[in-house]
Order: C-alpha cells, then structure tokens, then sequence
C-alpha cells in the first residue's frame, strides 16, 4: 500500500479522498491554488502544496505543476478527484512516465470512453444496447440536418469531449439545427478545447440511471447497483437515490451486466460509472462510461456499505477486490442533495461570497460530504457546489423524510442557496411517487414567488427589534452586569469592552 | 473610532445579555418595508409584548455570534435571522432564503410622506451583476423596450453562462458593457430610463 | 400520533428529539432556561418556552414549570431525554394527571426499577441472575460490615436512586467501610434527595454490557442486540459499542431474553435498556433497568437501522411496535466516543467557556449528535458533554479506523476536551484486541504527559510569526490590493477598513 | 480607538491576503518558551525561509476566521492553532490540546538576562480555580509540604467533585477560601511560598 497520495483536486472531492487515505494509514498532500489556501481540503491534509493562481487553467489543471509538487512530496499515487484533470488521458500517462500510480483507470480506457464517438463504436461490438444516432463525428451543418432527418426529432447536440452538460443543445426542429451546432460547438471548444460533436436522437422524458461498476488488475470487474440520477437543472444533476424506483431485480441484473460488458471492453479497472437513459418501460440505452468516481458516489457507498474511494486506492495498489459481485448486497434507500451557492429564483444563477453563517444538519441517517466551513469563501474560480448532503433510511420514504429533516436544520448564510429548492422537490407528490425524468424541474418545478407571510413578519418585528436596539444605545455597564464570567474570560481579544 | 454598527455588533455578542430594562426610549413606531409589503411594528420602550399591523406579539429576540444572528422568539415560536446592514436598510438572511427590508421610523416617515417620497422603490432602475464574470453577450439595444423575464446581458462565470433577466418592465437607456468586458460583482451592466 | 411534542430537556437529546419530531411530522417545543436562551436546541426547536434560571433545580428539574409550559404550548406529548426528569415517576404521573402523554415507561415501572432494592427483588422472583448483595437497604454502618464479610471483599456501595456513578464507593477491606458508608450515603443525599444505600459483591474486572429492550402497550417486548460499556471514567460511560466482542449468537440470545422478562416483570412498555455486568467467562449478572432512552442509544440505531426515538414516540401514542423479534437484524459495528469539554490530563476535570472554533468531522460512517456550535458557551450549569461522536463500520476494525479519523478531523478551541484520550483508547492494543473491562482506563490509560515536539515548534513559529506580524503594522493598502472584489462585498458591517 | 490587537485581527481576517512583501523589519529574532522548552525563531523581513533554533524551515503562515485561526505550512506539513492573547503571551488551541507560549525578542531577552529575570517560571506558586463552583473541601494547611499530585481543593462544579491537585512541589502559603465557598473561573484558591 502507498504511503502518501497527492489529491489533484479541491473542494469536497478532496477531503472525500483525505478521509478514505486516513481510513488506510496513509499521508495525504493537498494542493492549493491562491484561492484556496484557506480552504476546508488544505486546512484538513497532512500536507499542502501551492500551485499556482485561481483559474485552474494556471493551477489545478497544469499537469506540469501537479507533477512536481507529487515529486516533491514524494507521494506514491496521485489521486484525480472528478473534474479538472480526472478524465484526462495525458495526465494518467504523465503519471506513470514520473513513476508515480494514478488512481484510476488505464489512459487507454479513459481516451476511449473520452471521445464518445470511439466509445459508441466499442459497445456497439461489445453488444451494451446505445441510442440511435452519428458513429462519426459531424463536420457540416447540413450533414447534420440529413443525420436529424433519418433518426427524426428532437435530436440531441453533444460535445464529443463533453461532460457536465457543457457543449449540449437539444433541437426540436430543423430550422434550429444550424443555431444549435454553432452553440454546441463554440461551447465545446472553450470547454474542452475540442470542438467536434456528434448528434442522437433525443429521447423524452427519459430517466437517468447510471451503474457504478469497479474494477481491479487481476481482471475482477463488480458492479454495485444503480444510481437514479434524473432531477437535473441545467442539464446538471442536482439529486440522485439508489437504488433507482424504477429499477426492479431483474432489470439491476441486466444493467449491471451491460455495464460490467462496457467496463470489459474498455479494459477497464477501478471505479467507474456506466451512464444509462432509461425509458419508462425499463429500456436502457448506454449514453457514456465516466472513468473516474462520481459526485454521487456516496449513495451506492450508503446502500452497499462498501467505501468506494478507499477501494479505489487499494486496487490501484495493486490489491484485488475485498469482495465478489455474490457479496454485493442492497440494504435500504439514499439519497443525494447537491447543495449550491445558487439561486433557484434567478434560473439558478450561482452566487459567490463568504459563508457568514454556516451549520451543517447530522443526526441518524445523515451524511455531509462538505469543502467549506463557517467563515470560508465561496469563490468564483470553482464549481459554486457548497455540499453533498445525504440521506440514508430504511426505506426510500424515510430517506425522503429525514433529507426533509436536514434541509431544516441546514444553515447558510451570506450567499444564495438551494435548499428550499431541494423542499420543495421532495415534498413533490411525482417525485414522491417515483415518476421522475430528466424534465422533472421544467415540468414539476414551480418555485413559490413569495416567501411565507409569517417569516416575512417575523424578519420585520427583528429589523425593528435590532433597530430599537441600535437607536437606544445602551451603556455598556449595564449590559455587563449579566455576562458570566466564564464568558468574559474568553471574550479577552479584540474587544474593546472588557478593557473598561 | 469604533464605527457604531461595529459597536451594536460586539456588545450584542454576549449570549446572556437579557434585553436591559432601562434606557430604552418610552415607545416607538417603525414602518418595515420587505419587497411591497409594510409592517408597523411598535415597540414600548423594554415591554416583551409589541404590536406588529396593530396585531400585538409577546417577543424575545436576542443576538448571537458576534451580533449577526438574531434568534425571535414571537409568541414562542422559533425564528432565526442573520441580519446585514446594507444600502441604508437590512440584508435578512434566512433558513430558506434573503430579503432586503428598509426601515424608518415614525418621524422620518411622515417626514418622508410629506416631501412625496415613496420609500423603497421597486421599479426597474439599472441592471447589476450578481456576481463577477465576463459579458460574453448583450442582449438588448439603448433604447429598447423590455418586459419581465427579457434576457439582457450574458454573463459567464463559474464556467457557466448566466442569462440576466428583466425583472420588471423598462426601457433601455445604456448599455455600460461590452461583450469580452471582465465584469466586477455589483457593477452596473444596463441603465433604465 | 401527537401534532406537537415538548421535549422536557436540553443538549444533544433535546436535538436528538426534535430530529425524531421532525421525522414524524410533530411539532417539537423546547424549554429552556436563562443559561440556554441561545442553545442550538432552541435555534432547531419549532417553538421554545423560558422555564427559569440556570440552576437545574429551578429550571428543567420543576415539574409544575414543565406541565405548565406543556399546555400553554398546547402539546400533547413530554419527551423527557435521559437525566433531569427522565426517571421520574412523580413526573410522569403529573403528565397524565394533565392529559399529556409522557413518551416513557408507566410510573410504575420507573418507580420499581429506580429502586435498586425492589428491582433485585423482582429479579430473583423473574429469573433473572443478579450480583450477590442486599435485598434491603443498608441502615447502619456495622451491617454493612456484616454483609460484606457475609459477601466477601471488594464490596461495591451502591445509592438505592442513584446512577452515573454518583454515590457509589469501592471498599476493599473491612476498615474503609465506615467512610465508605458515610460518602455515598452524603453524596447520594445531596444527588437524589434518598440517602439509602445497598451493597454488592463487587466483580473484579467486569464488563459492562446492556440489551436495548422496547415494548408496546400491546404487549410486544423485542430486545435490539447489546451494546458494550466497558470503558468508563469516574464511573461514566465514555466509549460504548455495538455489538459487544465478548458476545456471541449464544449469549446475545439469553442476555436478551433475560432483559426481556426484566421488561416484562416490570410490567414496561416503550424504550429501556437492562444493564449487566459480564466476566470474562461470558457469565452475566443483572445491575439495574435504565427507564429511558439512554445516551448510547445511537450505536443501536446503528447496527440494527432502528431509529429509537421515532419508535419511542410511535408506541407512546398507541402505535404498535413495527417490527417483531425475528426481524432485527444486526449488521456492522458502531461506537460512541463522548466528547466531553473535560481535561483527561487533570483526572477529567470539567472545562468550560467559549467554543471559539468547532468545526465537527463527517464523511463515510460518521455521526455526530451535538448539542453545541461555534461560538455557543459550554457552561457551569450542565452536564460537560459537547457531543456523541458515532462510527460506523462493517465491522470493529473498521469502526475504529473511522473512529481515529474523525476524532483527527473534529477541531475544538476554546476549552479542553477529551479527543486525545479517545485516540489513545482507540489505539491501544487492548482496546483493538476487544479486551475490555470497566478498570481498563485505570489499567491502561498513560496520557502522554508532553505534546509531541513536532506541534510545539509548529505553534512556536507560528507564535513567532504573529508576533512579527503584529509588531510590523501592516498598512492597510497594502493589503487591500490583494483582496478579491467578492470578499469586500461580503466584509461591509463592523470593519473600519472598507470605509477608508 | 481600534486597540492594536483588534487591528491585527480585523486585518488578518481577509483570507486571500499574503504575507506582505513590504514594510517588515529586515530581522528579527523572537524566544519563544512553551514550557519548559525554548524555541528562537529567526525572522527575516518576509522571506518565507526561516530558521527555528538554527533549523532552516520554509513556512506560509494566514490567519482565518477573524484572525484567530493561524493556518501554518512548515515545509508543505500542515498546522492549525487558534491564538488568544493572554497574560502577555498566547494561549494556543491545538486539535490535541493547549498550552501556554511567552514571546519575547532579542533585544527584550538580552535585557531581561542582564537584570536576572528567569522569563516563563514554572514553579509553583498558585492554585487558580479552572471553573466556577463550590467549594467543598479544602484539604492543605497554611505551612504544609506538598508535592506534585497531592490533593489541596476539592471543588463542586457541573455537578461533580473535582479534586484540584498540585502540578509541582511546593510549601502553602495562604489559603485564599474556604469550605461552602463560591468561586469564580482564574480565583486564586491557594498562594504557595
């Protein structure tokens, strides 16, 4: 096993793998850019190593700069986190050239599941059952209103380097087509730094159910249950279960075993995810493989009990699998809330700032996989994702109750947030039902325009409450006289008042 | 100087500090204004009941974590706030959500009343951007007119691009923007007339 | 079910409560007294009611104060927590007396199981092994010393209401009896207001284990696997697990099934546990019936998926148990680390003051129920505790691991704490080996008596470098241009320096 | 008046802010003493190499929180400590633990050696009570021996008798209380000679 491992990452991805280093023994080094140095992942590792200014353009994704402060730090293995360097087949390589393990996938793999055209091809041989649509790359635009025409509309618009929902625009109907695959391709082209694209048909209201497949060197591949991800805004997801409502035994069966097919023919090892659409009718269609761990992760870990991020360091040491796919066991319901520094009144427009007050829920049944703490700044360099707050239960409506529960106790201030968002999501009756879609916002989502009367007065009695207070300035010597001393010891720095 | 608010701010740091019964003027009347709602909320000098519309409501508020949280109870019910000065009034942030309340007192209202002023105005005055990023496109002329919900300027950060929406209707009078223009937070993007 | 619940508490059970509250859909009330207004019991509470000053005995202990709040609040339901009036049965009378439903046992039950004396009998007469000792209470010292001949030397001295470890003295020879006597019987005077006493033969090397029960009024009676108690310190519980590892399939069963006809003697219904002192032949012997949820319910709820306090208030409002004997399963391992604002390098001594950082752990397997955050006081008036931290593993190695993780993670300054203490438990080769007993802190706990050197010199530098950084008045403007436009935004009330 | 402290904190609280790279001293040198253990500290100016009793160590050290979180890097290993001004040096919170750091600089030290002073004593020479409380026994006598462990004041506090016990050797002086007793955090309970 190694005895330190560089995390390429930041943010809550980043303690999730300091947490799983610590679990096996092992030293973890951060790395920071100039924004970060304060942040929750830095002040948590053993180590930290700058990297350079905040766009990650200059820092978290200069493989140069990661590749030597690993040197330095003398680690072991380097692991990618998800995003900036961790689908990138030339860090994996420039990895094993400095002769240090990247946790995670063989460059080939990650190269063939990265151009989405290559990777259509392969489960097409390796018989993974994929949406109709262009093997090719399209180059004109009037190819691809031929391609739209033969597989008919809506189609989708994708980048081929693309992920996240970057580079994608749907189009409804042919005079759209032009617009759409100048969009998409601009879009690409900033993004990844690769404009190609490539079209499918679009299916409506399709579900979004992925399979976490791991693998390890000495040729075992498991899958680990589904993961329904369909409640997505900005074509992003922003809830995920497991297990999925949708899925029954059966159809886990036949999904894991197209997925570990997929991992197969890829040459795949350790974790990975398979990403599915589904139809209501339980038909499932590969959309891409992501070879790395996913945000949503921890759902599966919750319901399988099996730590996927220590698993993942162990394979890539060398170690075979601690289980089979016989001892794969489902137990209960959980579900994942991404929470953001965003605004769901303003078409989810991010938000920046500092954190000014911030207390995470716990309690039975709930997880906080966050990267920030009271007093840290949101910035705009990064993903504006504040926290993943999970819920687990016995059962898919006590998960839905106690995620309810949290989001109560949930506190943040300071920056906008989705929280009541994600309320008034799980109070709905569909998704209580089940019935979701990758259209569920757009169809089901209607924010409320007013906050409740009863809070609006509350906050009006306290602003003239505090007011009061300011307007009636009260002598310090009366105020003093109830303070416990306890209190005034502690009180001692920076205050005026206990000097007299 | 320790600014005044500097001064609210740590004295009402001391989590026991009950509301002190001596002081405090006899009564007062203060008009909130949250969005178009207004709220009366008279107050008798250290007097736990207040009357909120004429509605009267036994009150303990007290402030936390170096004055910026504000913890109601009203009629025992539990509310929280966390309450920041800003452009004369309050940024209210709650469990699920922020507002801005302006607030006066009964002088300065009437006051206010008698010179025509209406207090917080809500009607569509400038665009500001909500966060810093670049224009990557602006969607509307000088000139031009604009009703809610009208994209006017497209501004990426966080390697995403945010449509700004009218939030009311107005006409165009400027643009102070360009497309590839770096924005700051706040900086004003589009004037109204 | 109740619409709305007064939770007769404070600290991590009152917020334990409310979580069950919010998960059944109540409403949860919290009391409160002037040591308390800003708890973070009353910030998550749905509504709170000011009961008196700081003092217990004026405040959370005053029945009268209790039901009045109760109905004013319009409550239907009393939640008592653990400690305070939890094991009262006056108390619990008084509820019933005014038509609310004490969520607890029937007084009768706490009633005979809060006397030592009676509760032994009523073992013997239901079969169930106790320690040898007295059946009566203890009225002059020169008894006591005929029993203990009559016993054997060690003797345990016992208060007849006690519990926590208060009014309990180890007497090893005939000449420390009279003191012996004497202290327990002053310290449980003034601890319970009954100065009776008990003795019993006093085990060497014990372990301390104890089987969850809950009953309906329906007559259901299920026992929830054991949880293992061994580490102690001045008598009080500060790791507890589950399940024990002296306990197998063998002993699990009769060990639950004793606690059962304990219940069932008592004529119990709803949550209680039966504590039991084991030798390390797998013999055990009962010590006393807990009438209420204990501290250490969590490790429970852990491996079994049971949420206690939900199923607590459940059968109190009539419901009938939702699971029977045959379907608890256990699964894993958990402990409890009790995190006390306590100074183990000064035999424990109680610290307290401002929290003035506190930022708890989380991520895979971790629990945290707290009572506390940054900024709150952890006060004189109160028990010491400033939160349960809780693991969970797939089994005891794993547990631990995450154990030591999250203790490294948790961040408390401000006041001394016991997180090094439970590290060095956690780590010692006896613990790990499952070798427990309740000596083992005075057996094995050698606290190093200096820091390790490395963090000196880190705070020695670090000290030096605040002292240069202060001692070097940095212009403002120097600074300024450094800070990000975000960061300004969000620094507007109480700086002097945005304003120039 | 801001007093200097709160200025070092208010300032220290912008997270981004880096060590300046103008206006130090060119030199410095700074005793620390932690116990018994004494630490020079070599400070040049803002070079982030600095020395730690002739140890080279390159360091980034940022305040956070308001200035109370010291965040260190000592040749890239983590640190954290919160510092709280105290009896003219620093209490230091650590995740394992506090303790008690005297700072004084060079030309500080060098006088306070030529007239004789020890810097941080460590003997014994006061009981303070650790919280407040009751007392319910006080177990030494004016003029009694006492060595390090030995009981003097038992002290009833969050409902449990703690026994303070001494952390060194010593001779009583004075006993400051007495049995029934309330006492205050810092009360000195027992002067020793």
């Amino acid at each position: 096993m190694f005895k330190k491992v560089l995390i390429a990452n930041r943010g809550e991805i980043a303690i999730r793998v300091i947490r799983a280093c610590r679990d096996l023994g092992i030293r973890s080094a951060a790395v920071f850019s100039d924004a970060d140095r304060g942040a929750l992942h830095v002040r948590l590792a053993d180590e930290a190593y700058y990297i350079g200014p905040p766009p990650s353009t200059e820092s978290y994704l200069v493989i140069d700069k990661i590749i030597d402060v690993a040197k330095k730090s003398g680690a072991e293995g380097i692991h990618p986190g998800y995003g900036f360097l961790a689908e990138n087949a030339k860090f994996a390589r420039a990895c094993s050239d400095a002769g240090i393990v990247f946790v995670g996938p063989p460059p080939d793999a990650i190269e063939m599941m990265g151009d989405k055209m290559a990777a259509r091809k392969a489960m097409i041989a390796a018989d993974v059952p994929i949406v109709p649509g262009t093997e090719e790359p399209v180059e004109r635009e009037e190819q691809a209103i031929n391609i739209a025409k033969e597989i008919g509309f809506p189609i989708l618009i994708k980048a081929a380097a693309g992920g996240g929902g970057k580079g994608m625009r749907i189009v409804a109907e042919e005079s759209e087509i032009k617009s759409g695959v100048r969009g998409a391709r601009s879009e690409a082209k900033s993004a990844f730094g690769d404009d190609r694209i490539y079209i499918e048909k679009y299916l409506a209201r399709p579900r979004h159910i992925e399979i976490q497949v791991i693998a390890d060197t000495h040729g075992n591949c498991v899958y680990l249950g589904e993961r329904e991800c369909s409640i997505q805004r900005r074509h992003q997801k922003v809830i995920e279960e497991a297990p999925s409502p949708l899925v029954d035994e059966v159809m886990r069966k036949k999904m894991g075993e197209a997925a570990v097919a997929a991992a197969r023919a890829a040459g795949y090892f350790n974790a990975g995810t398979v990403e599915f659409l589904a139809d209501q009718d339980k038909n499932f269609y590969f959309l891409e493989m992501n070879t790395r761990l996913q945000v949503e992760h921890p759902v599966t870990e919750l319901i399988t009990g099996i730590d996927l991020a220590t698993e993942q360091i162990r394979v890539a040491s060398g170690e075979r699998l601690s289980f089979e796919q016989d001892d794969v066991r489902i137990r209960g319901h959980a579900i994942e809330c991404r929470i953001y520094a965003e605004d769901p009144l303003s078409g989810f427009l991010p938000s920046t700032g500092l954190l000014r007050g911030y207390q995470e829920p716990s309690g039975p049944g709930i997880r906080v996989d966050s990267g920030v703490y009271e007093g840290a700044e949101i910035s705009v360099f990064y993903d504006p994702m504040i926290s993943k707050l999970l819920s687990y239960g016995k059962d898919r409506k006590q998960a839905i109750t106690r995620m309810l529960r949290a989001l109560e106790e949930y506190r943040i201030t300071g920056v906008a947030n989705n929280i009541e968002f994600h309320k008034d999501i799980l109070k709905h009756p569909e998704f209580i039902a089940g019935n979701l879609s990758t259209h569920f916002i757009d169809e089901h989502y209607r924010p409320a325009e007013e906050p409740v009367s009863e809070i609006e007065e509350a906050a009006a009695v306290t602003v003239a409450l505090a007011e009061h207070e300011v307007r009636n300035k009260v002598t310090l010597s009366s105020l003093k006289k109830n303070v416990t001393s306890s209190w005034k010891m502690s009180w001692r720095p920076g205050s005026e008042f206990n000097k007299k | 100087m320790i600014p005044e608010i500097l001064k609210a701010n740590c004295r009402s740091g001391f989590p026991e500090t009950r509301r002190p019964r001596s002081g405090f003027d006899k009564s007062m009347k203060y008009q909130v204004t949250i969005g178009d709602k207004k709220f009366e909320v008279d107050i008798n000098g250290d007097d736990p009941t207040i009357t909120v519309n004429g509605r009267k409501v036994v009150v303990d508020h007290r402030r936390y974590k170096g004055g910026k949280l504000h913890s109601l109870l009203a009629d025992n019910v539990r509310f929280e706030f966390d309450l920041e000065r800003s452009n004369g009034g309050y940024d209210i942030w709650h469990s699920s959500g922020s507002m801005f309340a302006e607030v006066v007192d009964e002088k300065t209202n009437r006051l206010r009343k008698l010179m025509g002023e209406t207090g917080a105005a809500s009607k569509l005055a400038q665009l500001k951007a909500p966060m810093p990023g670049l224009v990557v496109a602006v969607q509307v002329k000088p000139g031009q007119e604009v009703k809610k919900g009208d994209g006017l300027v497209i501004v990426e950060a966080m390697k995403m691009e945010n449509e700004l929406k009218a939030t009311g209707a107005g006409k165009v009078k400027e643009i102070k923007v360009k497309r590839g223009q770096a924005v700051e937070k706040n900086e004003v993007l589009v004037v109204f007339e």
